[in-house]
């Protein structure tokens, strides 16, 4: 594949340092110098996988919600690739398949913008400096306690309060999972089945067995295929059915 | 001999950076709120000559002294180690999206960021930026969290009003949405 | 603009009941000894006046900020309401920690708090409800804390014994999670 754009751009950048799938998306746009508003949904699509296989293959830690966006993306290019019906082509009622992610990129790009001039006042403010409270002896503590202000129940209260906290710190389910499947294996698993059978019924890809990662993984592994004009899709009654692409010259 | 200015100043100065509320500077000096609000006035002027070295803090219902802006790199100087709260990109981005969308849940916040927030909330509720306020009635009953005094101090303003402006189209879009759900914000 | 003045009275104030030595203060304003002697006199001056608050306590090389006898009285009403908190939150916590565990390390306490407690155990220190009781027999030989007999007497136990059951279950567990070990506590 040639390389459309500048790799090492990115891999400079850790995906680590992306604060999720909406930044790293924010940033290949803002690199890409392309109109928010007018998402060229494929390129953008090419480079976020190209950026998280990049990543993948440095062993690096992906978090799920990378792949959701992924497959996400992919959604939205298939929704654009479908034709229109002509008919209401020119609708008022027609739903630019880029629009949700549109918004929620313009409202991200919102907090993050604002939340610059929040820093700012954060460092404006940590110019000034205070000095903890003057306290008490213990002496004069003594002495205060006529009331019973440190009647043992404080510590019994204090310790209900630290196991709280710790059990509210327990790890909570991992968001953060190694993908185990790439995209490249799923389609060689695609064009095999492809290789045994004619036709091939998209379900049956799938089995009980199969679990979310897999179900993703195979679907973007797919709409790659359509891509590449390896594999055309067709549907029959309600059912998906994916066929090998033969060009001449082949087999 | 003290004066009624002393005084109060006292009191700022020993609640350190605790902060004093209105009310008690009132009940210890037995002040009418509108006598402590002309002796606050004197004691602000008296901050503004350059032999002294304070000026006040003030936010929701508490005042605090603090040396001034301009005696910054002195003191750093004299404090080795900076003890202050330094916040990462994530962690301001999550206290931002939760100011402005107060009382909000967590996972309202992970819709908005794109990416799971709980280590960074439970991070934030230990610096006691943010704290639950109760429990959204929806399925779940997920909790709910606002930002605290804490936060209005560290970013030196005295209520949330004092937040910068914010597009209010794109929040209306948001709200359309359905990402979040806002009680008590326009 | 802020005075010399204002920059010595910054300095004492910043170093708050540690104090400050001449020293310190002659090298961080940049300051002959001489010089520091001239606006020592001066900052005597002004404190002098009925609208200062403050006093200052000087020992044989260091200095510190004090408020003025006259106002003991009103300072103490201060720290005796319930605003005031002697002991806050954070402290309560620590204390709770090291009188279940002790003796521990500072270390040990950060592990189960899961904060930085460096602050809040220099402030027990100092009111004198914990003390160090030698040091662990590990890399780097951290100090151990217990707690005192002020510490007994502020909440009006007579032994340790009478510290409030607390669930062991839970003590251990938190012992796993938060890498803590004690030495001789069961």
């Amino acid at each position: 594949m040639e390389p459309e754009f500048n790799n090492s751009n990115n891999i400079n950048i850790h995906i680590d340092d992306f604060d999720g799938p909406l930044e790293l998306l924010l940033h290949l746009i803002k690199q890409s110098e392309m109109d928010i508003y007018d998402i060229q949904i494929e390129k953008i699509t090419r480079q976020y996988v190209e950026y998280l296989t990049e990543m993948k293959n440095l062993n690096v830690n992906i978090a799920g919600e990378y792949f959701v966006m992924a497959s996400n993306l992919m959604a939205i290019k298939s929704k654009l690739l479908l034709p229109r019906n002509d008919e209401i082509n020119e609708d008022d009622d027609y739903e630019d398949p880029r629009d949700e992610l549109v918004n929620q990129l313009l409202i991200y790009q919102e907090y993050k913008e604002v939340s610059k001039v929040l820093k700012k006042m954060e460092t404006k403010t940590s110019q000034y400096h205070s000095v903890d409270p003057v306290l008490p002896s213990v002496d004069e503590m003594i002495d205060f306690n006529d009331n019973e202000k440190f009647s043992i129940d404080l510590i019994q209260q204090a310790f209900d309060r630290i196991i709280d906290k710790i059990k509210s710190n327990e790890p909570y389910v991992h968001s953060v999972i190694e993908w185990e499947y790439t995209v490249k294996e799923q389609s060689t698993y695609v064009m095999d089945r492809l290789s045994k059978q004619k036709s091939v019924e998209f379900d049956s890809l799938f089995d009980k067995t199969s679990n979310v990662e897999f179900v993703v993984t195979t679907f973007l592994s797919l709409l790659e295929l359509v891509k590449e004009q390896k594999v055309k899709v067709g549907q029959v009654d309600d059912k998906l059915y994916l066929e090998k692409i033969v060009k001449q010259g082949e087999e | 001999m003290v004066s009624k200015l002393a005084q109060l100043e006292s009191l700022i100065y020993i609640s350190g950076e605790d902060g004093i509320t209105y009310d008690s500077l009132s009940s210890l000096m037995e002040l009418s709120t509108s006598e402590l609000d002309a002796l606050m006035n004197q004691l602000r002027d008296s901050f503004q000559e350059e032999d002294s070295p304070f000026t006040l803090m003030e936010y929701s219902d508490k005042v605090q002294l603090a040396t001034k802006e301009e005696l910054n790199d002195l003191i750093k100087g004299y404090l080795q180690s900076d003890e202050s709260i330094s916040l990462t990109q994530t962690a301001l981005e999550t206290l931002t999206i939760i100011a402005y969308n107060q009382p909000i849940t967590r996972v309202e916040v992970d819709d908005i960021r794109g990416v799971n927030s709980s280590k960074t909330v439970q991070r934030l509720l230990r610096q006691s930026l943010i704290a639950t306020s109760g429990y959204k009635k929806v399925p779940g009953h997920p909790k709910l969290y606002t930002t605290t005094d804490n936060f209005l101090k560290l970013f030196g303003i005295k209520s949330l009003n004092e937040l910068p402006k914010i597009d209010n189209e794109i929040l209306l879009q948001e709200e359309e949405n359905g990402g979040t759900t806002t009680e008590d914000n326009g």
